[in-house]
């Protein structure tokens, strides 16, 4: 699909709208439908727009594996390390009350970063799917 | 329209269509939660049954063959099976309250607070977003979890052997 | 207790017997997966649709409105809907392993060829 | 753990991880055995509306027994996984190995329906990959047939939940409870029952649903087998008495249904009828496999008894057979190291190149048959001992003369592994390492130990029944 001029920029112009209504469910999750779970899923798939009009290289190019990896990992982490926070000072697991000045500040920052948490793992999972199944069959030349 | 999807899919025997029907199965799915008031689910459902599901069925389908063989066995066990856990379910929600009751249980109990309360307490005004990050975030803690075993799951079976080792190897 | 006060449940349990049907019926492993899919999602209209009121509108809190539809079923089916999607994932990238050791994703020949091993 | 790609630390992490949680468990359960109940409020929001953590005398022994297993395995496992999985995927399969032991672990402590259906899947999902790295092509398919049976069975157990959820509102396991009692209308409650009785069953390898297993466990990594063959079935078994007694309430499953009888007849059939095909197995391990399957119907039999004794006796053996298929495992896990291959014909005259090996499972043989001074007498004495209580001689000679059966498929392997003459490849065979050894001498010899001395298992198991037939508070 490599050859097809229109497609390639409407494409361009797609994945960018693609990424800024990612970040747009993420953050206005809080007062419209959305969260960091669609927000992740959109902005994999903004990606996986990419590596099917652009090929798998080229994606992997501008989201290398490592990164990717990286992103699967450090979301959970960040969301556990939210509720180590919050017993770290001085509530339960997952404790959000704690985290800001006032309780309901707290909870705005917990719930704030759990859904980064969330849509960093959330991305991070379905572009590295993605990118194992695409990449499977080249591999399978290369292995044997 | 879902039920003639469903009899398609099991119908139908070229994967691709079937995969096909999968998304538009998922599409109505969506439709029918977004007018049920469950715009989250729904958004998320047209994402990941319509979205993603469909393009990791179509990238399995383009390592395996793509026609199904005529099914060996008979049907009639399964059936059977099917229909009598249709059977019990049938059963079961006979006796749930009807469709829309405002006296029914969920509508009466821990509910409530979560409506009422949510904004002042989380500062929240969705209230699905606090109730699943707040209320219930440990329960998203594990969906997460679940996330990720997957992620490392679909890694660890489909690594490459050769090219892999070398990153493997810090 | 009329039939027609709930017709949503017929919905569900139409397609739980249809997923459960083509899970057990189907010899083909994707289609296997698929069916699991379709039998997941009846779960999801028998949790959201009991919360549902009519005459409410979406969870989301704003001056106008005062009936709001339960928010927990929705919730639960958001993790319920990632669980399915984790699952197909990774049966998926278990077809594929197969397909690659066995050369087919039919039940029937893999069992066969199993047998013949054995 | 996935940032660590490095094999060796993340190994030490798991390691780290089983013990750190063993001594939780530990510290648990001597906080709770006097009866007492921890209840633990995640994000500080107070039940029904947040999540809880609720810990009792019976899911504190549960916790402890999955994490006593998880720490020895976990220190076995590394000679064995080297073996046996690619040395690439070595720190996923650590990280699956952590996560599958926090899921089963979270089932244990939780006191929320749907939370327990996140961790069920999150420690089977870890599962499936474990079972999946086997090095046999049809560990594959073992694996993708348990995947769609897990996940069918895990999905009729949030349709019961469902419906419980929609009779009373709540999703809080003692507030659902609480609530059930002024629900009138019982039919979405027998079918939440039945679904979840179901869909737990797939996931125990209740007879007659356990196809998946033997396959399962019989194509698995070693490591990974003992592991789950000794901790998920019964995390699944604690599942469905917390279910049965906590939420139901004893009297509506027992008095009101059949549930007794039924479970009563599929049990004698799965202790029978598994036994059997066990004998004609040609591979050890699925020998064994089949063989937990009947372990699983003693143990739903102490269950389908309805009594103290009979639940005690069902209790102890969950502890009981963890100790002694996590053992055999590990043992043949030895064989498999040295050897490559598990089959009946290929071991003759093991006995004499592996002695420490083949004494071990010679020893957790007894204990399979129930011989005295081992763990699996205890067991079968209680359950003895109930079926008698209730007058019913006849299920307690059915219990005696199964072990006959047990007897029959334990010679099987005395009998390869003494009375063939070792031919030259197995006679250069050296002892399995002392890594791998030593753990599952250690399990063994707590299978004799605690076979002497009860007081831990069976104190902490009556504790359990008591605590479950107290009913909802």
């Amino acid at each position: 699909m490599r050859d097809y001029l229109v497609l390639r920029v409407i494409a361009k112009l797609m994945i960018a709208f693609m990424l800024v209504f990612a970040l747009y469910v993420q953050f206005h999750g809080d007062f419209g439908p959305g969260g960091g779970f669609q927000a992740g899923v959109i902005a994999a798939a903004a990606i996986i727009f990419y590596a099917i009009i652009y090929g798998l290289p080229a994606a992997r190019r501008v989201v290398p594996d490592w990164l990717v990896e990286t992103m699967v990992a450090a979301g959970v982490l960040l969301y556990a390390s939210v509720g180590v926070a919050g017993m770290l000072l001085g509530g339960n697991y997952l404790d959000y009350f704690v985290l800001g000045a006032d309780p309901v500040d707290g909870q705005h920052r917990g719930i704030f970063w759990v859904e980064i948490g969330v849509l960093i793992t959330v991305a991070g999972v379905m572009l590295k799917i993605f990118y194992m199944f695409a990449g499977r069959p080249g591999e399978e030349e290369e292995g044997k | 329209m879902m039920a003639a999807a469903t009899i398609a899919i099991a119908v139908q025997r070229n994967l691709f269509a079937v995969v096909v029907l999968f998304g538009a199965y998922s599409f109505l799915m969506a439709t029918v939660l977004v007018a049920l008031d469950a715009v989250d689910v729904g958004m998320t459902e047209a994402a990941v049954g319509a979205g993603i599901s469909t393009v990791l069925l179509l990238a399995t389908l383009y390592l395996v063959r793509k026609e199904e063989m005529k099914p060996l066995h008979r049907p009639l066990l399964p059936l059977a099976v099917a229909v009598a856990t249709g059977a019990v379910l049938a059963y079961g929600t006979l006796g749930l309250p009807a469709f829309s009751d405002p006296e029914a249980p969920i509508h009466r109990h821990v509910a409530p607070r979560y409506i009422h309360d949510a904004l002042r307490e989380t500062g929240v005004p969705n209230v699905v977003t606090a109730v699943l990050a707040s209320y219930r975030g440990y329960d998203t803690l594990g969906e997460v979890m679940v996330v990720f075993t997957a992620g490392a799951g679909v890694i660890a079976l489909l690594r490459r052997r050769k090219g892999g080792r070398k990153e493997d190897r810090q | 207790m009329n039939i027609a006060s709930h017709y949503s449940y017929w919905a569900t349990i139409f397609l739980t017997i249809g997923g459960l049907y083509i899970v057990i019926a189907r010899g083909n492993l994707v289609k296997k997966l698929i069916g699991l899919a379709i039998f997941q999602t009846s779960v999801y209209l028998l949790y959201i649709a009991p919360g549902k009121l009519i005459g409410g509108t979406a969870p989301i809190v704003a001056e106008r409105f005062q009936v709001y539809s339960n928010p927990l079923p929705h919730v639960l089916i958001l993790t319920a809907i990632v669980v399915g999607v984790a699952t197909l994932a990774l049966g998926l990238a278990l077809v594929v392993r197969i397909r690659e050791a066995y050369g087919s994703i039919e039940e029937d020949e893999i069992l066969a060829q199993d047998r013949d091993e054995s | 753990m996935v940032l660590l790609r490095h094999g060796a630390t993340a190994w030490l992490l798991a390691v780290g991880i089983s013990w750190v949680s063993l001594g939780t468990a530990l510290a648990l359960l001597a906080e709770v055995s006097g009866g007492g109940l921890i209840s633990y409020y995640l994000g500080s929001w107070p039940a029904p509306w947040g999540i809880e953590y609720r810990v009792d005398a019976a899911n504190a022994y549960l916790a402890l027994i999955v994490s006593v297993i998880a720490a020895v395995v976990a220190v076995y496992m590394r000679r064995s996984v080297a073996a046996e999985v690619p040395h690439e995927r070595h720190y996923l399969f650590y990280a699956m190995y952590a996560l599958c032991l926090a899921g089963l672990l979270g089932i244990t402590v939780t006191g929320d329906g749907f939370n327990m259906f996140v961790f069920f899947e999150i420690s089977s999902l870890a599962t499936y990959v474990l079972v999946a790295l086997g090095r046999d092509r049809r560990a594959l398919m073992a694996s993708y047939q348990y995947l769609v049976m897990g996940t069918i069975g895990a999905t009729f157990f949030v349709i019961g939940v469902g419906l419980l959820y929609l009779m009373t509102g709540t999703l809080n396991l003692a507030d659902m409870a609480a609530r059930l009692r002024d629900v009138t209308e019982p039919r979405p409650v027998l079918a939440a029952l039945a679904f979840i009785t179901v869909g737990i069953s797939l996931k125990l390898a209740l007879f007659p649903l356990h196809l998946w297993l033997p396959n399962a466990y019989a194509y698995a990594p070693s490591a990974v087998t003992a592991f789950i063959a000794a901790t998920a079935t019964k995390v699944s078994v604690y599942v469905l008495l917390r279910f049965y007694y906590s939420v139901f309430g004893e009297s509506a499953v027992f008095s009101a249904l059949p549930m007794g009888g039924i479970l009563l007849a599929l049990s004698l059939a799965a202790i029978f009828i598994a036994s059997a095909v066990a004998i004609f197995q040609g591979n050890v391990k699925r020998m064994f496999a089949y063989s937990s399957v009947a372990q699983i119907g003693y143990i739903t039999l102490g269950v389908s008894f309805d009594s103290a004794t009979g639940l005690t006796a069902g209790i102890v053996h969950l502890f009981n057979h963890a100790l002694t298929k996590g053992g055999l495992f590990l043992l043949l896990g030895g064989i498999a190291l040295r050897l490559g291959a598990v089959r009946f014909d290929a071991i003759g005259g093991i006995g004499r190149a592996m002695p420490l090996t083949s004494f071990g499972i010679v020893l957790g043989g007894l204990s399979l048959i129930g011989v005295p001074a081992t763990v699996g007498f205890v067991s079968k004495w209680y359950l003895v001992l109930a079926a008698l209580e209730r007058g019913d001689w006849w299920i307690a000679f059915a219990v005696v003369a199964s072990s006959l059966l047990a007897v029959v498929y334990v010679w099987r392997f005395v009998e390869a592994a003494y009375f063939h003459a070792p031919d030259a490849r197995i006679a250069k065979l050296r002892e399995a390492p002392l890594s791998m050894l030593v753990p599952a001498w250690l399990v063994i010899a707590a299978c004799v130990y605690f076979g002497l001395d009860t007081d831990l298992t069976l104190g902490g198991a009556a504790a359990a029944a008591g605590e479950l037939l107290r009913g909802p508070r």
